[in-house]
């Protein structure tokens, strides 16, 4: 199905071709990622569309499915003709897509292919528009725990992980820091991405007694693992989980019971960019509620790829890719993140945020400097 | 070519084979003719394809088509053969994609080489796995089958330093200058190619004694083992044959593809869709289970590309294969046989006579110098016809 | 950190699963056992009541428990249905292969549909007292279990004294064992044959809403427990309720308690060893006995 | 002399093919047995499967007492009092010799004659008795041959269909048979009765029926068949040299 | 076939032994049986007959005791191997092939030896046209190309045998040859036995049906309780007192 409305130019629109988890896995986030996109074609297309020409959306689900990504590129480029294309949600995904994308000679920006391994498949056409790769998303929390008073600062942690490169990412980008400052590590599991039974996992927490807990989660997973938790009754003083708290479904997910839990975000709804104030404002009108990270990251992919195709002038397959692969490796990009640029393996340089439940909102507590509200610590019980 | 032992009740049986059978009537000559040019257009049009598919995403379908069809053909040497039916054989695709996977990547043989090997390693692997799982039968076998792919996904999600886990493997391409058209070309070759081997060995193996030995075990494996067929042993050597190919098809398809996950490799969706295939096309023939591959493959990246967005496959799936077993337990190329027969002349082939007629026959017969014997030993009479019926 | 207590709580969530395992080994016992019918389909049912259970919480805002009052009914007509319709047709020569083969069917259609109508997105029911828990001896015991529990447990006992204590359990063996003769000592055999699968699918409906109360649930969950199903009734021995309960229990508790040494994965590797271990050393089952092959 | 069971007039079959009945006219009176022999094929299992309602005629009708039963099942011909001894092996292999015995008075209600009835088998086939726990599939081929036919005497019905009783049964247990069937005929009740064992079984029936080829071809007072030469040879094997060592009743 | 000694012993067993948890089935049986005779076995149901023939041809494994044929030790012999020994077998409830031809059925019988003869076409001239003779002699030859299941419970005894005769046992186990077959087949299956007994082929044979054991058999062996307790010609056996109480219920 494509976005298409609005489209107020006669001319031959610039098909935009995604696959995303609509179902499966990562169907939230997935979700969250259509909108973003949808919102961008939306804004391009109201404003004249790119080159004259309307963008058009053929989104495609992949079911969270790895070989389902891959063919789904395939028929995109191969069948559908697109004109470019841009990546799902992510890191298992975005890797055989890319794959794809770059044996095409496709320019492939990509919105959640967070994961250093992203990184280090050698590609020469992926560009992940976000400030930063997973393992340094609890950069600021790292920093803030270890630069707490002796007495103050936990000694104990317990990790639980999926087993996916981004989830991975996080909790062991974490895990190094605190472990190289100190604190202990007493519980460190990984279960697969379908696990749905926490309590075994919960009950090891919970009996290790650690005083804080980090969850390298996507979405389903965090929010099992916290109400397996809950049921033990585990109150510790710190609980961070990667993904599932930013999502506008978690706080009913778990029962409202959301006090004190910390995510690593890189967007935030007032970052004073100018195009984000615009793209707060469209978005809440389109979709009634303001945008979140995988909204944002979707919609940065689409910043990054238009300013390519205006700046090099032409939007189809074949030498015209080569082009836009050229510009968007040579240049910087301002988007709602703020401004990007990447290095020769397509990897971002820049930072995430800290987040907090705090009286029931989700809110910047770190760096000091972009904070909205205090950090909390120890966490109130949940 | 097809199965020599093909269940055609009324006709002159085994054609091909059936020495001193009398004149053999000119339908049979037709339908031989018919056959070999048959084969002919199915190798002119596997010759062709990579040049007659219009698009690159069409020729990736036909390969995701021919790895079925190997897989499924593969899965026949032990599902038609023995009788055995297996949902697990997906576990042995998926353990020769990672073992050419694995074998590429830790220990750096090249490509194709990784694949032999890994064909091979699968091959004597499921020497114990078939050592034991075929002590068991029926739906204890089938209970096994499952099991086998349950515990190496978990293996494989588990066991992530070694195979990656469920983050997945990512074998290196063997031609890493080709772009993806060309690549599908020569994937394409070389799948055919595989086909036709395990085609090839299938139909050696349907003509010969050893087949026929198979058979036996799938008809009534006791009664074999008493008539001096070593079953052990050839369900062990067949279901080798079997796991090898399935091994090289899942070796194949990960060169092909690139990417291995756990959750598809070991997938019991895999081994019921060879199932679902061989079933359909007919598991007695040599080429059931290559028609049922283009059937339901094709089906499938169809339902893919219209519904693409629904999980509605799954249904269409599902039903195919409840219509199949219920209506077409035989497989269609059976069916279609079954058709054509009903044009033909009935032949009854069990003599309706009473046991008066019998004597007067007997008589006659024994004046000839031809001993009748028990002609109607129980003449089937009406049974003749009845019995065509599946019962 | 007392390694005593995490055992401890181990051998209750054990317990609790085991429960729930051996409602759903007994109706896959039900069919298979005593009506040779390999019914892969039994955890796929088990996954649509369960989100049933899901969308009448979701939807109407009801306890899910209450859905029970409707899908108990449903999916007894249900199976009613199934067996009349579609396992009925089958040749008893091949029925076991085949039934493999339609239930695999059915399976699929269910997930299919399923993900048609609720897409593939893992859903939770949020039930007020989700996370609520009562303490025993130090241990944890979340109320949702617990209630999940008992639901297993009062349907394993119907449906154990159904077939026990009734003479419909003995016309369900006998129908499968030799139809025609059955129908010759009197027996309504599509009566009866239709009631056993009824029955079944009635246990599927209880476990789903019992599983639905503290899991998350999607369309392809269905093959996370078919193998431990599988494996449970082997090892309890094909044909046995009270085998396949017992298996259950003890499959259940050793899963739970193999988590703390491994990892979740690893643990469930246990009831595979255990399929291959009594197929191995005995084929018929630790409690059930099967008929051994005569000649 | 009215007939307890009459089938008249039959065409049966199976599935969609010829018929194998085509146009069969049998009846039994009470208090007689009428044996049917015939060649390997000619449908003698099929009338049986006809005259209990587990086969459904194309064609005919079906009296018993006297009563239209056309197209009725099995339960309901047995609620009239028809039962029917299947041929080959039809105990319930994975239930016990008890069940399968109680399983014969599945219809009955009252306990009493149930018990009672359940000691008269136990006496008539001591092997009933000796393996009453053990599963019936375990049995060797004659002893459940036994056990089936334990079931059967479990009521007490009008019409009796025996198909091949005395297959595979050693000369004792064939002896007990026989005498059964002769003393259900004296209590009145009409036997219907197949056996290849076809001089055994006309010496003991009255009425004789030989059937081939799906339709009766030749019937009448079984002592008459016994003595017509052609049809020995064709039916009922050549005379044994040497004579029977099997015990009359 | 192989050279003949016609005095020889054929099948010997000592002491066998077979319990089904508290059944016994064959309670320390030891027996001979000559070689190129009709040996009949009898006795009453459950004497353990069936049970016999499923030791001696190792589908069951016996508790105890030995089993040699023609000298040979074979015990613990797998079935195939004692088939290949030459001991074939028919089973109490007929067993044939049901969905090949009877053409097939018989050639299934054919035991190629090494991998060359593995992979030779299962239907050469040579083999299809002894298994066409088997048929012949048995009067189903116009039955080829039927499939076994849409043959009668005669027809299907008959191809049964023509399956174990074509696999060329010198010795041949029948397991009630006779029963639900129609007595005007059954003196021909009864001819037709002597007729290759005569060919030198040794016949071991359970059965119910006295007039055709007395009539073939040249050595008849009385089972009770799992063990043998007369043997002898037919004359002694019909006038034996233990046979007469334990077999016959006079
Ligand atoms: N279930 C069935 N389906 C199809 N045909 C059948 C079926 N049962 C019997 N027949 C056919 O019907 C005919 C009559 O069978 P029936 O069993 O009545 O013979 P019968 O006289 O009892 O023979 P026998 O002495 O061998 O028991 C046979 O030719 C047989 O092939
Ligand atoms: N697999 C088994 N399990 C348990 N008991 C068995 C088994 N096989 C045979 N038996 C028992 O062993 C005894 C001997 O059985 P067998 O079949 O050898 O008798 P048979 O002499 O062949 O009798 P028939 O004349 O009735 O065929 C019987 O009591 C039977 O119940
Ligand atoms: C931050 C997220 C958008 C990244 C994504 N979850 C991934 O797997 O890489
Ligand atoms: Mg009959
Ligand atoms: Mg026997």
């Amino acid at each position: 199905g494509g976005d298409g409305e609005g489209s107020a130019s006669g001319d031959d629109p610039i098909v935009v071709g995604i696959s995303l988890p609509l179902t499966g896995d990562f169907s939230e986030p997935g979700k969250g990622v259509q909108r973003g996109y949808q919102a961008w074609a939306k804004i391009v297309n109201d404003k004249g569309g790119l080159l004259g020409r309307p963008v058009e959306l053929k989104i495609l689900d992949d079911q969270s499915n790895a070989d389902r990504v891959v063919s789904d590129y395939e028929q995109l480029i191969g069948q559908d003709q697109v004109d470019v294309v841009v990546g799902p949600f992510s890191t298992r995904l975005v890797v055989p897509a890319a794959r794809v994308a770059e044996e095409y000679g496709m320019l492939f920006v990509e919105p959640a292919g967070a994961a250093k391994e992203v990184f280090e498949q050698g590609f020469k056409n992926l560009f992940y528009a976000a400030p930063a790769v997973a393992n340094d998303h609890y950069n600021h929390l790292a920093e803030h725990i270890l630069a707490l008073p002796p007495e103050q600062r936990p000694t104990t942690a317990a990790y639980a992980a999926m087993d996916d490169p981004f989830a991975q990412g996080t909790a062991y980008g974490l895990k190094e820091k605190l472990a190289a400052g100190g604190i202990r590590t007493v519980v460190d599991e990984v279960y697969p991405p379908n696990t749905t039974d926490f309590s075994g996992i919960a009950a090891k927490i919970a009996s290790s007694k650690a005083d804080i807990v980090v969850g390298g989660s996507q979405y389903q997973d965090g929010v099992n693992l916290i109400v397996a938790l809950q049921q033990l009754n585990y109150q510790p003083k710190l609980a961070a989980f990667s993904t599932a708290p930013t999502s506008p479904e978690f706080a009913a997910a778990i029962g409202n019971k959301t006090e004190g839990i910390l995510a690593p975000t890189g967007y935030t709804q007032k970052a004073p960019y100018p195009s984000n104030v615009e793209f707060v404002e469209k978005y809440t009108a389109q979709f009634g509620s303001p945008p979140e990270e995988d909204e944002a990251n979707a919609y940065t992919t689409g910043q990054v790829v238009a300013a390519a195709i205006t700046a090099v002038g032409c939007a189809e397959q074949g030498d015209c890719q080569k082009k836009l692969i050229e510009w968007v490796r040579g240049n910087t990009v301002e988007t709602v993140v703020g401004p990007l640029s990447w290095d020769a393996t397509g990897k971002p340089k820049g930072a995430h945020m800290i987040q907090q439940w705090v009286k029931g909102e989700i809110q910047i507590v770190l760096p000091a400097d972009a904070k909205e509200a205090d950090f909390v610590f120890p966490k109130p019980a949940w | 070519m097809p199965s020599a032992s093909e269940p055609t009740p009324t006709t002159a049986g085994p054609t091909t084979t059936a020495p001193g059978g009398g004149a053999r009537p000119p339908l049979v000559t037709v339908a031989r003719a018919a056959k070999g040019i048959a084969l002919l257009a199915l190798v002119a049009v596997a010759l062709a394809f990579p040049s007659l598919a219009p698009n690159p995403y069409i020729l990736s379908a036909g390969i995701l088509v021919l790895n079925y069809a190997v897989l499924s053909t593969s899965w026949n040497f032990v599902g038609g053969f023995t009788g055995y039916i297996s949902l697990g054989h997906g576990a042995l695709a998926g353990l020769g994609a990672y073992g050419t996977g694995l074998l590429v990547t830790k220990a750096g043989l090249p490509s194709f080489l990784a694949l032999a090997v890994s064909a091979v390693l699968v091959a004597a692997l499921a020497v114990p796995i078939g050592y034991a799982a075929l002590r068991v039968r029926g739906a204890s076998f089938v209970i096994v089958s499952i099991a086998l792919v349950l515990v190496l996904l978990l293996v494989f999600q588990s066991w992530a330093s070694f195979t990656g886990g469920s983050r997945g493997l990512v074998v290196p391409r063997p031609f890493p200058d080709l772009l993806r058209p060309e690549h599908h070309r020569v994937f394409w070759f070389l799948f055919v190619a595989l086909l036709a081997l395990a085609l090839l060995v299938w139909w050696v193996i349907d003509r010969s004694r050893f087949g026929l030995g198979l058979k036996a075990i799938r008809e009534d494996e006791d009664k074999a083992e008493a008539l001096g067929t070593p079953t052990f042993a050839y369900k062990l050597v067949v279901f080798v044959i079997s796991a090898g190919f399935t091994a090289s098809a899942g070796g194949l398809y990960a060169l092909w593809f690139g990417d291995l996950d756990p959750v598809f490799q070991f997938s019991i969706l895999t081994g019921s869709y060879m199932v679902l295939m061989a079933l359909l096309g007919g598991v007695r023939n040599l080429f059931g289970p290559l028609l049922g591959a283009v059937v339901v493959g094709t089906a499938l990246e169809y339902f893919k590309v219209e519904y693409g967005n629904t999980p509605l496959h799954l249904v269409a799936t599902g039903l195919l294969l409840a219509l199949v077993v219920l209506f077409m337990p035989d497989g269609v190329l059976p069916a279609i046989a079954a058709q054509i027969e009903r044009f033909r002349p009935a032949q009854h082939s069990i003599r309706e006579v009473t046991a008066a007629q019998l004597r007067e026959q007997r008589e006659r017969g024994e004046a000839d110098g031809v001993p009748p014997e028990m002609a109607a030993a129980g003449n089937g009479g009406p049974g003749a016809a009845s019995a065509r019926e599946r019962s | 950190m007392s390694s005593g207590a995490l055992i401890f709580q181990s051998v209750i969530l054990g317990l609790l699963l085991g429960g729930l395992y051996a409602l759903l080994a007994s109706g896959l016992t039900l069919y298979f056992g005593i009506m040779r019918v390999v019914m892969i389909a039994h955890s796929a049912f088990l996954i649509l009541a369960a989100y049933l259970a899901w969308w009448w919480h979701s939807r109407l805002g009801v306890d899910p428990l209450l859905s029970l009052v409707v899908t108990v009914p449903l999916f007894f007509g249900a199976g009613v249905l199934l067996q009349r319709l579609l396992l009925s047709r089958l040749r008893p020569a091949t029925l076991t292969m085949m039934s493999v083969l339609l239930t695999f069917a059915i399976a699929v259609m269910i997930e299919g549909l399923l993900g048609y109508a609720f897409t593939g997105t893992q859903r939770r029911i949020q039930l007020g007292y989700g996370s609520a828990n009562i303490e025993l001896f130090g241990a944890r015991i979340a109320v949702v279990k617990l209630i999940a529990f008992g639901l297993a447990a009062a349907a394993l006992l119907t449906l154990w004294l159904l077939l026990k204590k009734t003479t419909f359990g003995w016309a369900l063996r006998a129908t499968i064992q030799h139809r025609d003769a059955a129908r010759l000592v009197g027996i309504d055999t599509d009566r009866v044959a239709g009631f056993g699968f009824g029955l079944g699918l009635a246990s599927a409906a209880v476990g789903g809403t019992a599983l639905a109360l503290d899991t998350t649930i999607y369309p392809s969950l269905h093959w996370h427990w078919i193998g431990p199903l599988m494996a449970i009734i082997v090892v309890g021995g094909l044909g046995s309720v009270p085998g396949a309960a017992a298996a259950a229990m003890v499959l259940g508790l050793t899963q739970s308690l193999l988590q703390i040494p491994l990892n979740t994965t690893w643990a469930q590797t246990v009831f595979y060893l255990a399929l291959f271990a009594t197929l191995a050393f005995r084929p018929q089952g630790f409690f059930g006995g099967r008929l051994a092959q005569r000649f | 002399m009215a007939s307890e069971i009459e089938l008249i007039d039959i065409q049966a079959g199976y599935g969609r093919a010829a018929p194998v009945l085509r146009g069969l006219t049998v009846a039994v009176p009470a208090g007689t047995i009428v044996c049917l022999v015939g060649p390997n094929g000619a449908g003698k299992s099929t009338v049986l499967k006809v005259a209990s309602g587990l086969l459904t005629p194309r064609s005919g009708r079906i009296l018993v007492g006297g009563r239209e039963v056309t197209g009725q099942g099995p339960q309901r011909m047995l609620a009239a009092g028809v039962a029917h001894v299947l041929q080959g092996h039809s105990v319930f292999r994975e239930m016990t010799v008890a069940e399968n015995v109680l399983l014969g008075g599945y219809t009955l209600k009252n306990k009493a004659f149930v018990a009672e009835r359940v000691e008269f088998v136990k006496e008539l086939f001591p092997v009933v008795a000796d393996r009453w726990d053990s599963l019936a599939g375990l049995l060797s081929g004659g002893q459940q041959k036994q056990v089936e036919f334990a079931r059967s005497l479990m009521v007490d019905p009008k019409v009796v269909l025996l198909d091949e009783p005395s297959m595979g049964l050693d000369p004792k247990a064939t002896a007990t048979v026989f005498e059964q069937v002769v003393r259900m005929r004296d209590a009145g009740t009409a036997v219907l009765l197949v056996e290849q064992n076809a001089r055994r079984a006309l010496e003991t029936a009255d009425l004789g029926c030989v059937l081939d080829l799906g339709r009766v071809h030749i019937s009448g007072p079984a002592s008459e068949l016994l003595a017509d030469p052609q049809l020995g040879e064709l039916y009922l094997g050549g005379r044994p040299a040497e004579p029977p060592v099997t015990p009359k009743v | 076939m192989t050279e003949r000694n016609g005095s020889g012993e054929a099948l010997r067993t000592e002491g066998l032994t077979k319990a089904f948890g508290g059944v016994v089935a064959l309670d320390g049986a030891s027996v001979a049986f000559r070689h190129g005779q009709v040996n009949a076995l009898i006795g009453p149901n459950g004497s353990g007959k069936t049970t016999f023939f499923n030791c001696v041809t190792g589908m069951i494994r016996a508790d105890g005791g030995r089993t040699t044929y023609r000298g040979r030790d074979i015990t613990r012999s797998t079935p195939h191997a004692i088939a290949h020994a030459g001991v074939g077998r028919t089973f109490q409830l007929c067993r044939v092939f049901p969905r090949m031809s009877a053409l097939d059925n018989v050639l299934a019988a054919v035991r190629p030896a090494g991998l060359l003869g593995q992979l030779r076409g299962a239907h050469g001239r040579a083999e299809v046209d002894r298994a066409r003779s088997w048929l012949t002699r048995l009067g189903i030859e116009h039955l080829a190309d039927v499939e076994a299941r849409n043959m009668s419970w005669g027809q299907q005894k008959l191809l049964e045998l023509a399956g174990v005769l074509m696999s060329d046992p010198e010795t041949v186990l029948l397991d009630e040859p006779a029963g639900g077959v129609n007595p005007a087949l059954l003196d021909r299956i009864g001819g037709l036995v002597r007729e290759l007994n005569a060919e030198g082929r040794t016949f071991v044979i359970v059965e119910h049906n006295m007039d055709l054991v007395m009539s073939i058999s040249d050595h008849i062996v009385v089972f009770d309780r799992g063990r043998p307790i007369a043997e002898g010609p037919p004359s002694v056996i019909r006038s034996d007192e233990r046979v007469l109480g334990a077999y016959l219920g006079v």
